[in-house]
């Protein structure tokens, strides 16, 4: 690697060598690391409000009947638990705290292409956030259309829809501008010697999703634009009564939404890809098909949206096409999930934290994603669809596979910005009762939508009661898991012991420069001689 | 480092069509569904945009496609280091902004005036294609012009550039990706042009 | 300034004048089919004129004939996505 | 593969078992290679890697083609399975099911509307969908079925039901407050029982009960006394209310001419404390049935009218079992049954007692409490009856002298 790479004092890193400080420093920052954190610390409150929205469903679901609210009540929060996880924590997050963080290391850069842009959509994140959470509290009161704003009801609805949509709208926009950034920087600002196949695979799966978010995204913003207009001027595009088609609606929402779920997984698979060869002291199995399927997910995952749409009315013909494509997006996929297991074989494993979130995610990934596969298929979909069976598939990739891999990504990369560590044994602890939890919590969801128990359901009859009970004590535990996991990684980030430069052993570029990174990333420019797998290439033992 | 952190020109300019890609799919939108509502409601389309006023249209058409021109001139012109025309032509391509702002102004006004608006009681009495088309026209018209707003801004602001001297023949990165999202504006009027005004 | 290899490429008044006439040719030529009697041939007709008179745009004002081939392909997978979007919606619309 | 499926369960759940045995399969593949490689090549074990692949083009051909063929398979019998969901026998019997707000409700072909949806055994029933006012869907587990309600759209869904009982139907689509509450069922009963129960006019005790019902009125409205999305209209007649006019508070009192505004402008006159989410019923509702609505409220002082004894005892099948002319059957008769001495066994305890009001809504409610002398403990017990009817059983059976 860089052998000019040099160890230089931690007390001169990107924390402190800006000769600013305080508030300000941070916020009008354009440099790629801070806003990384901004993000990282932006998405982790979301994340932790909506976390704790999720618990609250889970108490009221515990039995029967009402147990600690009402009807509208619970409508309001299981959307605003969807809104806050899907486009304030899942979607920004990856990108906006990791991409940042790593991506202009990894392929030797400075910073990114347009680090004021980069600024201002982390700006533009923020404010579209508080328009969000502004909405909960003005007008009719927080919406209750669930995260997919299905008209017509959203447009009929007497609670505060059009500002959430606004806010919505906002941050959209700021994931474009994040995703110009991002294609931008790969294409123009790689290190000399980072060669295209020399780019670390989380690279390969930023670039990926950046193009998603740039041409997906706009088809989010149009059609959120289109609810406002309905709502505010009355034009009637979706509304039957005026000879509009809901089902436009849901062609418009999915044709972004559906790409949308591959904004959240694709990086999350590229940190697996990072942390598997690592921990396994083993170049990563078949390089090439990793980062090609990556792309081929990202454009394959745009034509089959579709299938979220199988019951809604739509021609047996499309059907026919959407099914059929659906299930073409699983064999990237698959693919992955092979070589994943393949990078083991005969390796030096060892399991650290970041490794078993990454073996994990391998797990649960593979649950969700062949609950996918049945969700695909057009006869079974008929029976699951909109019941908790589909919940429980989200859940299984959203959180055990993104959440997963972003909680993996944590333990990985934190230290290193950091300097400091977490307590290794207690992670473990952390982990394992996160997934367990998980498990009993998600797994009886599915069961419980196979038997017929619709989602969206404030209250069930009593034959869905006692795995509905074992769900919410499943989500305890994976609450105290979490819980423990917070408490253990930040206190080791301010606390902890110190690390060195390259704790892991891993030879990508972040581990060539010292720990806290300076400012402008590298002390010399590095010039880049060997794969990001190539160990005995970089010199680790 | 070598890497040219400040002025990466291509760098700027990948940038700014990329940013471009997501503006077509965002009228994308409303192109995607005028061709369906065009599927399902033929001759009601073709009824509605009869009643269109197709001089506006057509006058409007050579406006943008004459500012688009003249923004093209004005790189040429920096690029020949010929500060004074660039600021001509630039003062010309905002001109024809405004007037293709105000001749949209009239004619929505004298659409309103008939009682074409969205959700108005006229478009609600009759048949629901109809009033699907106006509302799309609107939306669509409407997001174009707030295109032509911005767009002028920008190209104001470049010219302001222009003018202090920050903007020229060594560095006209400013002006070169201005002048391509004046393009696209235009591109999509080519679009919307036929669509509302010209379907029989 | 630029780190690009090439020469910015600077193109002529004049060539910029022809694509106008051009431009403004095509856009009668659309008005004049319209009044055509050809029914609904009309919107694939004054489509295709369109894609000509954007076609001239991008190529010559947006100066995409002196871009490399990474963004012309690019420009090439943007078009292709929104024309997919468009037509796989149509395998319901068109069926239903 | 599944020629001419004979029910909806038929057609899904082979495609089921194929696909979930598959993954299945892959599951536990991939999770135990990964086991025993972590297992094997844990560092305790392999301090050193023992190989540095980074591919083999073989191994990864494998994996593309073997999962192409896997997901081909799924995808064909999955079509297969909708196909049969889709094509709709011939000789099926239509019903209409219209979606509102949050309720349902079921027309057949001769005018008959209920708000379950009753189908006879055997018979496939071709279910075509109308919502009036947003989504909603159409889901019966049993049946493996569901099909979006969209407003303005046809669509349909078939089923048969192969055995008679009573299956959850379910709305599907998330539809507003009321969503998880928009729930009914299907009664599948024997073709002959379907067809009395079909040719069986004015079944409901009240026409103007029927019309709340069909109306989709109590969807959202109780007439026992409980609110439910909007106020119960149960004593509701005089009653006085706190209403918001235009943002304004006031108390009104309430009459004809309220009752019939907040059917036609729900809006006019909002309930506080309730959500602006009734629709108008302008329109949709003729002026005579407003009448029988509002007289309905009249006289529905104590709202439902009172149950019919005599009905209930016939329809929940009291009468297989007990005679009213005095001849004994499976059990006692009913004739002079009030204030007779009986000896019972409780508990295998004999003791004689009288058969008063508190005995005999006992024996309904817990027949095995106590046991007449003579009779096996084989009633079954009626604790599903509201309280009303068992009130009204009661006062029946005290007026079979
Ligand atoms: C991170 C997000 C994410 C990801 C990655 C996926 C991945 C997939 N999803 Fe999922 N999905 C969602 C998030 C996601 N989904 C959400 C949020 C919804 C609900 C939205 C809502 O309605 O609110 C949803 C809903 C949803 C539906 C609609 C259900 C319904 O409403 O009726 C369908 C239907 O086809 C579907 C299918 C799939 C498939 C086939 C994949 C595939 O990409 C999965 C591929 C993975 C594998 C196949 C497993 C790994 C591979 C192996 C173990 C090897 C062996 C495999 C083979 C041999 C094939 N998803
Ligand atoms: C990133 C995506 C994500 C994540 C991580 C989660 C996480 C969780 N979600 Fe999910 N959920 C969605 C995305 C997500 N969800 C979406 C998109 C929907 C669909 C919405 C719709 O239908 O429109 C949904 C819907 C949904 C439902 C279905 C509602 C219904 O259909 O009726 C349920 C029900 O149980 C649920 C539960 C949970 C639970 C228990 C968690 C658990 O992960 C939460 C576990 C809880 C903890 C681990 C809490 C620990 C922490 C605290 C309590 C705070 C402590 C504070 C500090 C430390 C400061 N969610
Ligand atoms: C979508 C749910 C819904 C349906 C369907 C519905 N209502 Fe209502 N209704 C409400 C709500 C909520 C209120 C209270 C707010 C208001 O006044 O609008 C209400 C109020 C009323 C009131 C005034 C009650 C009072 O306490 O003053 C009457 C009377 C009434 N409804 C009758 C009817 C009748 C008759 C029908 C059917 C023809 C019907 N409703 C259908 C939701 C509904
Ligand atoms: Cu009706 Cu949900
Ligand atoms: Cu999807």
């Amino acid at each position: 690697m860089t052998s000019a790479a040099q160890f230089s004092p931690a007390t001169s890193s990107f924390w402190n060598d800006t000769g600013k400080s305080g508030i300000t420093s941070w916020v009008f920052s354009t440099d790629h690391k801070r806003i990384g954190l901004l993000y990282l610390y932006s998405v982790l409150t979301f994340f932790l409000i909506a976390v704790s929205l999720g618990a609250l469903l889970r108490i009221e679901l515990m039995a029967p009947g009402r147990t600690i609210m009402g009807p509208q009540t619970y409508n309001a929060v299981f959307t605003v638990h969807g809104v806050l996880m899907i486009f304030l924590f899942i979607i920004p997050g990856f990108p906006g705290a990791f991409g940042n963080l790593i991506m202009p290391i990894q392929i030797g850069a400075r910073d990114v292409a347009f680090p004021r842009l980069n600024l201002f959509s982390w700006w533009l994140y923020i404010a579209g956030a508080a328009i969000i959470v502004t909405s909960l509290f003005t007008g009719g009161g927080p919406p209750d259309t669930g995260w997919t704003f299905y008209v017509p009801f959203s447009e009929r609805t007497g609670t505060n829809v059009s500002l959430a949509v606004f806010g919505v709208f906002i941050v959209g926009f700021s994931s474009i501008l994040t995703g110009v950034n991002f294609v931008t920087t790969i294409h123009r600002l790689r290190a000399e010697g980072m060669r295209w196949g020399r780019l670390p695979l989380f690279v390969w799966s930023v670039y990926a999703t950046a193009w998603v978010q740039i041409l997906a995204t706009p088809i989010l913003g149009i059609t959120l634009v289109l609810i406002l207009a309905e709502r505010v001027l009355g034009t009637g595009l979706f509304d039957p009564t005026k000879g509009g088609d809901p089902l436009m609606y849901q062609h418009l929402f999915w044709i972004y939404s559906h790409p949308a779920v591959y904004i959240m997984i694709l990086p999350g698979m590229g940190v697996i890809s990072d942390i598997i060869p690592v921990f396994a002291r083993k170049p990563i199995f078949g390089y090439k098909m990793i980062a090609f399927s990556s792309l081929a997910i990202a454009g394959a995952g745009s034509l089959v949206w579709g299938h979220h749409m199988f019951t809604s009315g739509m021609s047996d013909n499309a059907v026919l096409i959407f099914s059929f494509l659906t299930f073409v997006v699983a064999i990237p996929s698959a693919i992955k999930v092979f070589n994943w297991v393949s990078t083991l074989y005969r390796g030096s494993i060892s399991l650290e934290a970041p490794m078993l979130f990454a073996l994990s995610f391998i797990l649960l990934f593979s649950i969700g994603g062949l609950a996918g596969l049945i969700l695909g298929a057009a006869a079974t979909d008929i029976h699951v669809h909109d019941t908790q069976f589909v919940v429980g598939h989200f859940h299984y990739v959203i959180f055990g596979g993104a959440g997963f891999a972003f909680f993996g990504a944590m333990h990985y990369w934190l230290p290193k910005f950091y300097g400091r560590r977490y307590h290794e044994r207690t992670a473990v602890i952390a982990w394992a009762l996160l997934f367990v939890g998980f498990n009993i919590t998600y797994f009886s969801m599915m069961v419980l939508g196979m038997e017929g128990m619709p989602r969206r359901y404030y209250d069930y009859l009593p034959e869905f009661a006692p795995l509905n009970l074992v769900s919410t004590i499943g989500s305890w535990i994976m609450i105290s898991g979490l819980i423990l996991m917070m408490v253990n990684l930040f206190r080791g980030l301010f606390r902890g012991e110190a690390i060195g430069q390259n704790p892991w052993g891993g030879a990508t570029l972040e581990w060539s420069v010292p720990t806290p990174p300076p400012t402008e990333n590298f002390i010399e420019e590095p010039v880049v001689t060997h794969g990001p797998y190539d160990f005995k290439g970089a010199g680790i033992p | 480092m070598t890497q040219p952190t400040h002025k990466d020109y291509a760098g700027a300019k990948l940038g700014m069509w990329l940013f471009l890609f997501s503006e077509m799919l965002l009228f994308g939108g409303l192109f995607l569904l005028y061709g369906v509502y065009l599927a399902r409601y033929p001759q009601e389309f073709t009824t509605a945009s009869r009643h269109m006023h197709l001089f506006f249209g057509t006058l409007n058409t050579a406006i943008l496609i004459t500012s688009s021109m003249l923004v093209a001139m004005a790189l040429t012109a920096i690029q020949r280091n010929q500060r004074r025309l660039t600021l001509w032509l630039l003062g010309g391509t905002i001109f024809c902004a405004a007037v293709f702002m105000f001749n949209k102004y009239l004619e929505w006004s004298d659409e309103f005036g008939r009682g074409i608006y969205p959700n108005s009681p006229k478009l609600a009495a009759g048949p629901p294609g109809e009033s699907v088309f106006y509302g799309l026209y609107y939306l669509t018209v409407g997001l174009h012009g707030l295109h032509v707003l911005v767009g002028g801004t920008v190209l104001t602001v470049v010219a302001v550039r222009v003018w202090r001297g920050d903007v020229h023949a060594g560095d006209y990165i400013w002006l070169e990706n201005g002048a391509l999202y004046w393009h696209l504006v235009d591109l999509f009027w080519i679009f919307i042009f036929p669509l509302y005004y010209l379907v029989l | 300034m630029s780190s690009d290899s090439h020469a910015p490429h600077i193109v002529g008044y004049g060539k910029l004048i022809a694509v106008w006439l051009g431009l403004l040719f095509f856009t009668g030529l659309t008005v004049w089919v319209s009044r055509q009697q050809t029914g609904i041939g009309h919107v694939w007709g004054s489509l295709a004129i369109s894609v000509v008179k954007s076609g001239l745009v991008i190529t010559f004002y947006m100066h995409m004939r002196h871009e490399g081939w990474l963004l012309r392909s690019l420009l090439f997978v943007a078009l292709l996505t929104l024309a997919i979007f468009i037509g796989f919606t149509f395998f319901d619309v068109l069926y239903r | 593969m599944y020629p001419n499926p004979l029910t909806t369960t038929q057609a899904v759940d082979p495609v089921f078992k194929f696909i979930l045995g598959v993954c299945i399969v892959l599951l536990v593949g991939i999770t135990l290679t990964m086991i025993a490689f972590v297992i094997r090549y844990h560092r305790s074990r392999s301090p050193e890697p023992t190989s540095q692949a980074s591919g083999n083009v073989w191994l990864e051909t494998v994996w593309i083609a073997f999962p192409t063929v896997l997901v081909l398979a799924m995808f064909w019998f999955g079509w297969e399975g909708y196909l049969s969901l889709r094509n709709v026998p011939k000789n099926a019997l239509k019903v209409t099911a219209t979606a509102r707000q949050w309720s349902w409700s079921f027309t057949y072909d001769n005018g008959k509307t209920s708000s379950k949806l009753y189908v006879p055994v055997g018979k496939p029933v071709l279910v075509n969908l109308v919502s009036l006012d947003v989504l909603h869907g159409f889901y019966l587990p049993a049946f493996r079925v569901k099909h979006d309600v969209v407003p303005n759209m046809k669509n349909h869904v078939w089923f048969v039901a192969e055995k008679s009982g009573s299956y959850d139907l379910f709305c599907s689509v998330y539809c507003g407050t009321g969503h998880s509450g928009m729930i009914t069922s299907v009664e599948a009963v024997p073709p002959a029982q379907f067809e009395t129960w079909l040719n069986q006019r004015g079944g409901a005790e009240h026409a103007g009960k029927e019309l709340l019902e069909k109306h989709g009125c109590l969807g959202c409205h109780t007439l026992d006394g409980t609110p439910k999305v909007g106020p119960t209209l149960k004593d509701i007649w005089g009653r006085s209310v706190t209403v918001l006019t235009n943002g304004k508070e006031r108390t009104i009192t309430v009459d004809d001419r309220y009752l019939r505004r907040s059917i036609l402008e729900p809006k006019a006159d909002l309930v506080k404390g309730y959500p602006p989410v009734m629709p108008s019923f302008k329109g949709q509702i003729t002026d005579d049935d407003i009448k029988t609505i509002i007289n309905f409220l009249h006289a529905g002082g104590e709202a439902a009218p009172k149950p019919d004894g005599a009905k209930l005892a016939r329809e929940k099948g009291c009468l297989a079992c007990h005679s009213l002319d005095g001849s004994s059957g499976v059990g006692p008769t009913f004739k002079g049954l009030y204030q007779k001495r009986l000896t019972v066994l409780q508990n295998g305890i004999r003791m004689t007692i009288t058969a008063d009001d508190t005995y005999l809504r006992e024996s309904i409610l817990k027949p095995k409490a106590k046991i007449v002398e003579g009779f096996q403990p084989v009633m079954p017990d009626f604790s599903d009856l509201k309280t009303d009817e068992v009130q009204a059983l009661v006062e029946f059976i005290e007026g079979v002298k």
